[in-house]
């Protein structure tokens, strides 16, 4: 047998007889009843505060929720996407499928870049909504958009081709729910020192080794960080 | 009309109506409670959600029945029927109102006024838990074993607190009809307390009433089928309506329970002070005297559902204690109280 | 019933001996008690827990595993599904990980907006913990009140990174996202909910007799005995044992804001509920604390660190722990150079809480069992990884 | 006296190797001394809490070492070293947490592939219990003197040892095979 400490039950009287503190929170339960009795007798749509009376009554959904993906257009109606497979790199559940082409003669303008992705596949059975690819993305082509009712009757369906992921930003933007584009975010710039010291760690030259490979790799990396993902 | 026409229309009349009041508790039960939990519960169906219950009836009605593999199968089939039928059977002896007149023939607002009325109502309160424990041992499932025999445990020691508590009223009123004790109550008492048997017996009433929460298996005694340690206890492998029987007869037993917590403890149908019989025409004093049972009725009714979403539930040890320990003893003490009370004042 | 101690004590000394006496009990892993899918092998005498093996795995997913195969930024949104009722807690002990391995620091205003959300996740947490034991025990109201504060934190997360439970919050070297407005019009009504709801739970249970009886005394434990089973968090502090992160091995900025540990007495399942429903006011005044430090921080200060697209750290191996709601959460990870990491073990809190279950709950009740099990806060994608 | 200084004076001859990463101390102990060097360390350095016990394997980076060695010196003729007994393979790490001082150490123990077996130390603390059997169930390692050393995550039936380099990240195809006895 496990050794257990004595407990001693030091019970004041009106603990000891039950009803007081029963009484206590049936009084409480009766103000909420009353409350959201009125409040449910008051007109109009969600007067009960909590409840969302969900397909009529929707909460707002944050425009940087991340929901089902879309394919951007630019302005002029061009597809943003070059097919350079950034984001199929940066899945980290390998859902994303992206082949790379060249657009067709006299079909250039339909495309801001130079190339463009011939199909892009996203198995919506094996996203789990990370946000890794709009994050990756150099063009901010891809990004994840406020639909969040993704069931569907086949699971074929759940394979989002371009086509269906062009279609649900031209919903979104009917629907004026786009994605707002990228905040810039502020970069602790590495001349400047840490002025809070709150772990004794030496800095170490790892990060300019980091950084000098990466810059040397990927001349593109360190714009793409400054431009950064949205949020 | 021949009497015994009369005495059918009282009896589906009474059962038609407690099966209403136990459907529409039903949906009272998930309002309610929604509403103390900052929810809306059950809106869709029918105004206010009112049809939810149908809608309920009907699923429970269509869905397959299943009978586990190695159950007991005539116990199985039984169980439920056990379990419902006697929570129906205690309203023949309630009074639900007081007389009616109705084509110069005055008829007694109750199925049968019988002179044991409350042995009758503890008889058949004790034949309910054969309803569960056959249920539980028939499913041949270890936790509605558990159930079953926690149900047997707790019906049994809390018939003798509520056997104690009702004793007390029979000593007060001298009867063991239901209908005299009613009768008995009306009037004032001390000058200015309405003559109740709540106001007489206080603790006696006390007593009843944990005792019928315990009887009806509401939390926190809902030990049998505390869903958080017996899956749903003595119902757990019941599926389609005899799931539904199980289940509706919780809630005909709340109202048979209430019934007779009126009818016991609160003047039954009349009301306090005023006498409605002598500006009422016999026929509305009738409907009168059964509105009045019935409001009374219902906030007894609404008490068991405001009081289990309050609540936390008893342990095992804990219910017997209380049952045992506490009830007992002081339903003991109460009742040799008024006993020597009765006999000093009389 | 305060006698009630002897009479169990009889029931236990009197029970048959004979192991052919007892019934077993499956409980789990599908029972509408084990959260997620536990399961735990029961032998009963009656109603007594003669023995109570758990069994672990069903919800084993190959984190560890997956991690190796990963890249560093690819395995965070693999750590929301450790701990998913707090995500943010695990998402932030990742990254600090791997900025330890990096050996840099992010910048303190990533440092205060990861400690506010840190605390709202752990505020979400314990409301989910408490309302749970309260459902286990049953009384289903204050669950409900307890959540709808914990539907008000979620909407901040929401509006800071995008997602609800799976928040994948911030990145290596920083935070993404400065505080939502959402935040700012929403705190300072919000710590009056929230305390209010803990309050309306408070007056629910705390002296409920019912709920006094259930809970005060039920699978006591030892502080020395915890300490062995390497119980950390909540779970030990209910046990009398002072022992938090976030004071003892400072991160963030947890040294520059002033809070107290609530400590139990007896590790009963009544002192955990009372060290969790403190914590959630201790939270709330840390929050205020770090808000009110970031206030001073200007609009522009930097959210990030300079970082590489690909993170490569170099060859080593670093433990970081930090205080996740459940205690102690750590990551190791050692790394070899590459861009994934070699190793990565997770020392999640409850898997060492939850192996000493059998002596939890021995000799005590079934329903003391459940109520054990719901204290604990056992979260099946932490404990099976 | 700093926290190596120490360590080193307790531990003595049984200290193989102590690294130090940002400020993370590893200390390397001969695999026969695993119990005595830990209780050193619990009752003399004050190392009073076991945080966590884990295993590595080390497979991959010597495949890898030995690569970069191949290329970097070409076909120069460099054998020598590959004759000699291949590097132990597995490495038991136990996380060990100082309550009074928090400080932190982990202690290393190589185990090489043909003697997969470590004495438990859930007599020391039983925190061991279930990280044991996970290194067990994830490398093959056996623990001497476990109570109860069976797979933990991975059903009983399952052969392999997931988490070791040479098994592939989804599975050899294997299938849960159930045994139910029906009467």
């Amino acid at each position: 047998m496990p050794r257990r400490p004595v407990v001693k039950k030091e019970y004041t009287l009106g603990e000891r007889v039950y009803l007081v503190e029963i009484a206590k929170g049936l009084r409480l339960t009766w103000k909420h009843f009353v409350f959201n009795i009125k409040a449910s007798f008051r007109k109009g749509p969600h007067t009960v505060p909590t409840c969302w009376q969900y397909p009529e009554d929707r909460r707002e959904i944050a425009p940087i929720f991340r929901g089902a993906h879309m394919l951007q257009l630019n302005d002029k109606g061009q597809e943003l996407c070059v097919g350079c497979g950034m984001c199929a790199r940066a899945c980290p559940a390998k859902c994303i499928t992206v082949k790379r082409g060249k657009p067709a003669e006299g079909e250039e303008d339909r495309y801001a870049g130079k190339t463009m992705c011939s199909s892009f596949e996203i198995d919506m059975l094996r996203c789990i909504f990370c946000g890794n690819c709009e994050k990756a993305c150099p063009k901010n082509a891809i990004v994840l958009g406020q639909d969040y009712e993704l069931a569907e009757y086949e699971p074929g369906l759940c394979i989002y081709d371009k086509k269906r992921l062009i279609s649900n930003f031209l919903k979104a933007k009917a629907e004026g729910r786009l994605k707002p584009p990228p905040a810039p975010i502020p970069i602790d710039a590495p001349p400047v020192k840490k002025k809070t010291a709150v772990k004794k760690m030496a800095p170490g030259k790892t990060k300019a080794k980091g950084g000098e490979r990466a810059e040397k790799g990927k001349g593109t990396s360190v714009k793409e960080e400054d431009k950064g993902p949205d949020k | 009309m021949a009497d015994w026409q009369i005495d059918l229309i009282k009896v589906v009349f009474i059962w038609a109506w407690a099966l209403l009041i136990a459907v529409v508790m039903t949906w009272v039960e998930r309002r309610a409670s929604a509403m103390m939990q900052d929810r809306l519960g059950p809106n869709r169906a029918g105004p206010f959600g009112l049809l939810q219950p149908l809608a309920d009836g009907i699923k429970l009605f269509t869905k397959e029945d299943i009978i586990p593999e190695r159950a007991r199968k005539i116990l199985f089939i039984l169980g439920p029927i056990l379990f419902a039928l006697p929570a129906f059977s205690t309203y023949a002896v309630v009074p639900f109102g007081d007389k009616i007149v109705i084509g110069g023939k005055e008829i007694i607002l109750q199925v049968s006024d019988v002179n044991i009325g409350f042995l009758y109502v503890l008889a058949l309160s004790a034949i309910a838990v054969y309803g569960m424990v056959i249920g539980g041992w028939a499913s041949n499932s270890k936790y509605s074993i558990l159930g079953g025999l926690r149900a047997t445990a707790q019906l049994i020691s809390y018939e003798v607190p509520m056997g104690l508590a009702l004793l007390t009223i029979v000593l007060l009123y001298g009867t063991f009809s239901l209908r005299e004790i009613v009768l008995q109550q009306q009037g004032t008492f001390l000058g200015f307390l309405p003559n109740w048997g709540f106001f007489k017996q206080p603790v006696g009433f006390i007593i009843f009433l944990v005792a019928a929460y315990a009887e009806a298996n509401r939390v926190p005694f809902d030990l049998p089928e505390c869903e958080s340690e017996l899956v749903t206890g003595y119902h757990t492998e019941y599926g389609s309506m005899r799931l539904g029987l199980y289940l509706f007869g919780e809630y005909v037993n709340l109202v048979a329970l209430s019934a007779i917590t009126v009818s016991l403890f609160f003047g039954g149908w009349a009301l306090p002070y005023v006498d409605m019989g002598k500006f009422l025409g016999p026929v509305s004093y009738g409907i009168a005297s059964f509105l009045v049972f019935f409001l009374k009725q219902a906030f007894f009714l609404f008490l068991f559902v405001w009081v289990r979403w309050t609540v936390p539930r008893f342990r095992y040890d804990q219910l017997m204690g209380l049952g045992w320990k506490a009830l007992i003893p002081l339903g003991l003490v109460n009742l040799f109280i008024t006993a020597l009370l009765v006999q000093l004042t009389t | 019933m305060s006698k009630e101690k002897g009479l169990e004590t009889i029931c236990i000394t009197t029970g048959p001996t004979e192991v052919g006496d007892y019934v077993t009990l499956n409980i789990g892993p599908i029972h509408p008690a084990m959260h997620g899918t536990l399961r735990v092998i029961t032998q009963t005498d009656g109603e007594t827990v003669i023995s109570a093996k758990p069994e672990i795995g069903y919800l084993h997913r190959g984190v560890e595993k997956l991690g190796e195969n990963l890249t560093y930024s690819q395995f965070l949104p693999m750590t929301d599904r450790l701990n998913y009722c707090s995500a943010i807690c695990n998402n932030v002990a990742y990254e600090m990980a791997v900025e330890k391995l990096l050996g840099i620091e992010v910048p303190p205003k990533a440092q205060l907006i990861r400690m506010i959300m840190m605390e709202l996740a752990r505020i979400a947490d314990h409301q989910v913990c408490v309302g749970i034991l309260g459902v286990d025990l049953g009384a289903l109201t204050p669950f409900f009140y307890l959540i709808i504060q914990r539907e008000e934190i979620y909407e901040i997360f929401e509006w800071h990174h995008g997602a609800r439970l799976t928040n994948s919050m911030g990145a290596i070297g920083g935070v993404e996202a400065d505080l939502p407005d959402r935040f700012h019009e929403k705190w300072p009504k919000m710590r009056d909910t929230i305390r209010r709801a803990n309050d309306e739970t408070d007056s629910l249970l705390t002296h409920n007799r019912i709920w006094m009886d259930r809970t005060i005394g039920v699978n006591a434990f030892c502080g020395d005995d915890a300490l062995d089973w390497g119980f950390t968090g909540p779970m030990l502090r209910a046990c009398g044992v002072r022992r938090d992160l976030r004071k003892d091995e400072p991160y963030l900025m947890y040294d520059k804001v002033d809070f107290e540990v609530p400590v139990g007495k007896h590790g009963d399942v009544f002192d955990r509920y009372m060290v969790r429903m403190l914590e959630m006011e201790e939270s709330v005044k840390i929050i205020d604390q770090a808000y009110a430090l970031y206030k001073e921080l200007p609009d522009d200060a930097p959210l990030m660190k300079k970082m590489p697209k690909i993170i490569r750290p170099p060859e080593g191996q670093i433990y970081h722990a930090i205080e996740s709601p459940n205690g102690e959460l750590g990551f190791f990870i050692k790394s070899d150079g590459s861009d994934k990491p070699y190793r990565i073990k997770i020392r999640p809190p409850c898997y060492m809480v939850y192996q000493a279950f059998e002596d939890l709950v021995k000799g005590e009740m079934i329903s003391d069992l459940i109520a054990c099990l719901s204290s604990l806060n056992v979260i099946a994608g932490e404990l099976d990884r | 006296m700093s926290l190596k200084e120490r360590i080193e004076g307790i531990l003595g001859r049984d200290l193989l190797e102590l690294t130090e990463f940002r400020g993370d101390i590893c200390v390397e102990i001969p695999k026969n001394r695993v119990i005595q060097a830990l209780t050193m360390l619990k009752e003399e350095a004050g190392f009073d809490f076991l945080s966590d016990l884990f295993g590595i394997d080390n497979l991959d980076l010597y495949t890898k070492a030995k690569k970069k060695k191949k290329k970097s010196e070409d076909d120069e003729a460099q054998e020598p070293e590959e004759k000699g007994p291949p590097p132990p393979r597995f490495e038991v790490i136990y996380l060990l947490l100082s309550l009074s001082t928090n400080e932190r150490v982990m202690v290393k123990v190589r185990v090489p592939e043909d003697d997969l077996e470590l004495p438990s130390i859930t007599g020391l603390w039983r925190a061991a219990n279930w990280p044991e059997r996970e290194v067990f169930d994830m490398f093959g390692v056996r623990f001497k003197g476990h109570p109860n050393l069976r797979r933990l995550l991975m059903w009983d039936e399952f052969q392999d040892h997931p988490l070791r380099k040479d098994y592939p990240l989804e599975g050899k195809g294997e299938e849960r095979h159930l045994n139910y006895d029906i009467a």
